[in-house]
């Protein structure tokens, strides 16, 4: 469907919902790459007005536009009519202005969730300022379970990312122990291997399990391989808490990551049964981030942010534990500096809530981009006034393996102290049972912890 | 005096190069490392920015006696690189053209700049001669080292169909780290077309002293090119089939 | 004296601590244009490293070395030595260090306030991260009254500034009310005069006290005119609650804005003796900028926001009532985008609070820089949690007479609804007693408004 | 049918163009204002870059009888103008040789872009001559108007000095705003040194249709030129003694 507008005596044409969607997107280099941005600032907003006045009831239609595609089919599927009716009737800026109304709370918002596909909030995301992003997000509050609860109001979560680039079992240890002496960790420990083996996945979850149950950390453990290595594992009985992937918003796209929604079916099923966690706990862990589908030339035309919202339908098919965007990971070929990066983890985050999602952020940026360490302080800050469920935290902000910077323990401590925001309550207690944060915590300090913990042999 | 023994201090640092917090623990990074941080980041950032080093590769590879060529992807320069990856996968006519009269090859051996040309510098001649000897050893025919530079990983799948060859190593800089901008990632894969996707791809990362070692990693990228060759398959559904144990390893 | 430091086998020079302090200055436009800047990120960082270990001593010469300047001879006046002990053996670095450590509380730094110069403030300033500056203002709690109380922990006030193009005084009490009618102004009503004629001054006093007395509202009233119409109306016994001057970091700067500090002086002593506010109360409104000093090319060749700091030390003779930095507000000559924009609002809040001001900022940008509202909405998210003492508001967030973007009423009241942060006390409680939030205010609505407000005749 | 009677509502868009919320008080900016705020903002970015018309300027100068001058300051163009606030109050020699042949007069008259080359356009010619003939009333000498591109206020300075001109009017386009890109300022000064603070300066601003009318800041610009010249001051001094009343109004 053609949509168009008149403005100042010009008008303005737009193809399709997809292409008015691409143009109304505000500024990143993704799109530009693709050649789907806007020509311009007035071009821009001269579609965020159209958008504006596009029905809500538009965005059911298959707006990706390509036949066949198993992520449409399962945004469709997912669509529960029942919930979408408040806002049914509405025009996607009508919608922005029902969000931010003070009656709209955050139960209404959760009951909506079911009713809201990735296109209509990916669509009014984009024409929302920063503010209205925090202030709509940090109504929802979307708690998840396994050995601690994650996304309480006023608390903040992070991932202890102990990366080593040759996933050496004490390096590893180390990192943890030492984010663990700094009280990160409470959403999960999740290593990201080097390596691509099975033996290596089977040792580094071993690793980590001992970890835990040797310290009794009420928390959950994760090795970020790729899914079929961890249907492997499970097979050989690995200690596997949380299975792990990379997903996107299209099934090309998936493909590139080399996964499809029916192995991803297949390994949900496969960590249910392992009866590792309480019954009802949240047992997947997903990693998204604009830009991945376009860079595997699996965007079929659709700008980057919409494409990353698609991934959600996705993510939430398997009530994740966890799910975070990568946002300023993948690196300036999508989003250039600070000011992208920023307003592109504001959305996610957004998007991801309004869709049900336990949404987290790795407040992150890489040294080709043109960002740096204040850009970082920013987007926590602003990220932590939303209410973002975690955040990801890595020994002094550098990750030795993956290349990139993310928050380090210290900037966690920073937000904790600053707004207030305190860890998962089991993981706020056992910190307070080991003193964890006081000068006298009974965890072995770093210097003497390599002959404390047993770790599995290598 | 006899040399001290080594401290917990010591043995700690010899397992990572992460930026662990020692001693007492402050709400913030303590200023000298805060500092320290943000020389390493502009460091990278340069690394970045630097390029290939061709005569200096050149001379080291003749050394060596391997044959060399060199291409310069759409990207053309640096700046047009980091901001335009399409072009940065894509091997323009004129170059491919003159590869073409190449003596045929079953692998072609590519060593990119990728994101960082100081990795190349330091890594990249070792990691290719290594290889060269194994798969040399193994009766393959090598093309020339081709010199690539504004190279994304994708840019030797269209070296090896310009070239003829099956199977294409495409070495090259991973984007530099805070503390290292020396690592290496080996991208390897098997009947690459036009369109085939990065799942189709197998990858070796960290390839650097205190990752990966060289030779460590040359036998890795043999293994795989063996078990490529004798399955006609790369990249995930290999990964599964070696997981799985179907393969020799 | 000269500087030096050895960094990776070179050797970075830095002939005076006037020069230092320029090349540790995080990257902007204006330091640019006055060819004082970094050469790049790493002479930029080997400053900040040889900054780092700098005696907080050597401060105490004079920095600007100009002779006969009256801004030094006050700061080296009003240097407390007793209160400067605590930290008069630190570095530098070391100071950082001292006020990140959690053992500084909020008093020891209100009691270390004295024994700062504004170039020591600059100067650690300048090595620390964005969560830094927040964090260390964040303690401090600067407390001011009149009518009202302003800067309490936890609370956020707005000035309310109602401008005119033509200074029409019912176009004036139309925009207070609009904000009135949304909760802003507890800190000051306060109108920018378009015009420069003592007659429009004394007009502008007596309708905002129109405004004031008849709606009884607990807030004072200022009309942001020259100082010496300040006086001049004050003679002839208008109605002026506050005495308000741009003020700047050098004798020149400030003779450049056509102010001496005895002019000052006289102006404070006859607000004070107008007798209108409680005793003890805090009589006078500052403003300040970066990039104001070198504009009236009377910088001295120091960088912008060192200069900026020696404003404080103006504004801190007067124990002012308000004190605000306009950052976004003089143009990209002087902080180009977003990025420098939101960096010197948070520098200059901090070394205001650090230098025991009373500090507000005005959140702003103008429309040939590189900056838009989600820029804004960041901004006012980050000063919110390093406890910003107050922001500016206008209607829309546009002024129609100094043609600027600041923020809006609207703005006041995300953050107030997101972060928790209600007006000063006594306001609050006036706008609880008229029902201003709520449906049934009992205000009049602004289409009603021009026949309820009685206002002077023009 | 007889004319609706004015509501409140059009009576308050009489007195302000100020966004004022009118109806239900929403926490937030409604949707439609929040996109006009946008549209608007694009709109003065769009002013910023605008260049002056020089054509149509000469022309309506001509009609009016009014000779001109063009110079150019140092900031040469629109991107350098915007960042270099000291090139744009330079006059470079070779534009001040050209005015040196200029007939002696006694002030200057500057149309400068400024940041808003809309403004000269909409309100520029019609301010300067009403100034033009109120002074010329006054007997005074007065320039060809000096059309000025990549003008900040002090380059007027230049431009006295340049002609010889005891006092000169700096009129030029205000930066925009978001409802008005058309607000012209007129800056006077009196015997401008290379040196002279802009505290000499005296200041006439919102020169425009919602603002002050151009008639009348003719009229209060013609009363500072006169107070000048009587006085030898301008500036804060001026605006001092005009406020104690020592001066005729
Ligand atoms: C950037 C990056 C990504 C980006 C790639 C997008 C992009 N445009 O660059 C994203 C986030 C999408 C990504 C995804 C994945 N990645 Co990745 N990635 C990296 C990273 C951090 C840097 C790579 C780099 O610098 N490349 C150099 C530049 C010049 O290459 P490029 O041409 O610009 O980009 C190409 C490569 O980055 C390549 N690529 C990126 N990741 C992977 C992974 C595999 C298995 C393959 C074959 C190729 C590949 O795809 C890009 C497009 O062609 C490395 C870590 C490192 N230290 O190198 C990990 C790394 C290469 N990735 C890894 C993994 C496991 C994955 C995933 C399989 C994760 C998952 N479980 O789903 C997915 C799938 C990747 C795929 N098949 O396409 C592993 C590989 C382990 C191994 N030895 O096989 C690494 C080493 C990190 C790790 N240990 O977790 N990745
Ligand atoms: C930007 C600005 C400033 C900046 C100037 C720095 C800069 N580099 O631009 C700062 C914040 C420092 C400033 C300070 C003041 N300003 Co002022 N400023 C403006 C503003 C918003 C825009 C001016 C503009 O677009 N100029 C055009 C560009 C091209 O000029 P420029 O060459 O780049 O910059 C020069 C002018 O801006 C000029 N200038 C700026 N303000 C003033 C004020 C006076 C009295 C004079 C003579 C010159 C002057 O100085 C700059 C350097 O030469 C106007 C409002 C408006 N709508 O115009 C008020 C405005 C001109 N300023 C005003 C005032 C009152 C002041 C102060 C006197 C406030 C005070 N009480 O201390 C001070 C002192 C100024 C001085 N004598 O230098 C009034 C003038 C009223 C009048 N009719 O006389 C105006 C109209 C706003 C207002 N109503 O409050 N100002």
């Amino acid at each position: 469907m053609a949509y168009h507008i008149d403005l100042n005596g010009t008008r303005y044409n737009f193809p399709s919902l997809k292409g008015l969607l691409a143009r109304a997107s505000p500024e990143r280099s993704g799109d530009a790459l693709a050649g789907l941005a806007a020509d311009g600032p007035l071009e821009r907003i001269a579609a965020q007005h159209c958008l504006a006045d596009v029905p809500l009831s538009d965005f059911l239609a298959d707006v990706l536009e390509v036949e066949g595609d198993g992520v449409t089919a399962l945004i469709m599927a997912q669509h529960d009519t029942r919930a979408f009716a408040p806002v049914a009737s509405l025009t996607v800026g009508g919608f922005r202005d029902w969000l931010l109304d003070p009656a709209t709370t955050g139960q209404t918002l959760a009951r909506l969730a079911p009713g809201l596909t990735p296109e209509m909030v990916a669509a009014v995301s984009k024409i929302m300022r920063a503010q209205d992003l925090i202030a709509v997000a940090a109504k929802v509050e979307v708690v998840t379970r396994f050995r601690s609860t994650i996304g309480l109001r006023g608390r903040l979560s992070t991932r202890n990312q102990p990366n080593h680039p040759t996933d050496d079992s004490r390096g590893i240890a180390l990192s943890a122990l030492d984010g663990l002496l700094m009280g990160a960790g409470d959403a999960v420990i999740g290593v990201n291997p080097a390596t691509d083996s099975l033996p290596d996945y089977i040792r580094i979850c071993e690793v980590l399990d001992a970890i835990r149950t040797q310290l009794e950390i009420p928390t959950q453990t994760c090795c970020l391989g790729h899914v079929t290595t961890a249907l492997a594992a499970m097979e050989a009985r690995a200690p596997v808490d949380l299975v792990f992937q990379s997903v996107a918003g299209s099934d090309k796209a998936n493909a590139g990551f080399g996964v499809t929604l029916s192995l991803l079916d297949e390994a949900a099923e496969a960590v249910a049964s392992l009866n590792r966690a309480p019954p009802g706990a949240n047992l997947m862990y997903f990693e998204t981030g604009q830009g991945a589908a376009l860079s595997a030339d699996a965007h079929h035309g659709m700008d980057q942010q919409t494409m990353e919202a698609r991934a959600y339908a996705v993510a939430r098919r398997y009530r994740p534990l966890l799910v975070n965007t990568v946002v300023g990971f993948i690196g300036p070929e999508y989003l250039a500096d600070g000011k992208q990066i920023t307003r592109a983890g504001l959305e996610d985050h957004f998007c991801g809530k309004l869709l049900g999602l336990p949404m987290g952020v790795d407040v992150c940026y890489t040294n080709h981009a043109w960002a740096d360490q204040d850009d970082m302080d920013i987007l926590l800050t602003a990220l932590a006034t939303a209410g973002v469920n975690f955040v990801i935290t890595v020994p002094g902000g550098d990750d030795i393996m993956l290349n990139y910077q993310s928050l380090s323990f210290h900037d966690a401590a920073y937000i904790r102290d600053t707004l207030g925001r305190p860890p998962a309550p089991e993981f706020a207690e056992w910190m307070a049972r080991h003193g964890i944060g006081t000068p006298d915590a009974d965890l072995p300090p770093l210097d003497a912890a390599l002959s404390h913990l047993r770790l599995p042999a290598a | 005096m006899s040399p001290k023994p080594p401290s917990p201090r010591d043995e700690i640092r010899a397992l990572t190069e992460a930026r662990l917090t020692f001693g007492p623990r402050g709400r913030a990074i303590a200023t000298p490392e805060a500092l320290a941080f943000a020389l390493d980041h502009a460091r990278a950032r340069a690394a970045v920015a630097a390029e290939l080093d061709l005569p200096a590769l050149a001379s080291a590879l003749g050394r060596l006696g391997m044959a060399h060529r060199t291409v310069t992807s759409a990207a053309g320069d640096r700046a047009t690189f980091i901001r335009r990856p399409d072009l940065g996968r894509r091997l323009p006519e004129t170059e491919a053209a003159q590869l073409a009269d190449a003596y045929p090859c079953d692998v072609a051996l590519v060593l990119g700049d990728g994101l960082s040309a100081t990795a190349v510098a330091l890594n990249g001649v070792a990691f290719l001669s290594a290889l060269f000897d194994r798969l040399t050893a193994m009766g393959l025919r090598l093309s020339p080292v081709i010199l690539a530079r504004q190279a994304r990983v994708a840019l030797g799948d269209g070296i090896a169909r310009a070239m003829g060859a099956q199977t294409v190593v495409m070495a090259l800089g991973e984007r530099p780290g805070l503390s290292a901008a020396d690592s290496l990632g080996a991208y390897v894969i098997h009947l690459p077309r036009p369109d085939t996707p990065d799942s189709a791809r197998n990858c070796i990362s960290n390839i650097r002293n205190a990752g990966l070692p060289v030779a460590e990693a040359a036998d890795q990228a043999a293994r795989l090119i063996a078990a490529m060759r004798a399955t006609g398959q790369s990249g995930v559904d290999l990964s599964r089939a070696m997981a799985a144990g179907t393969l020799p390893r």
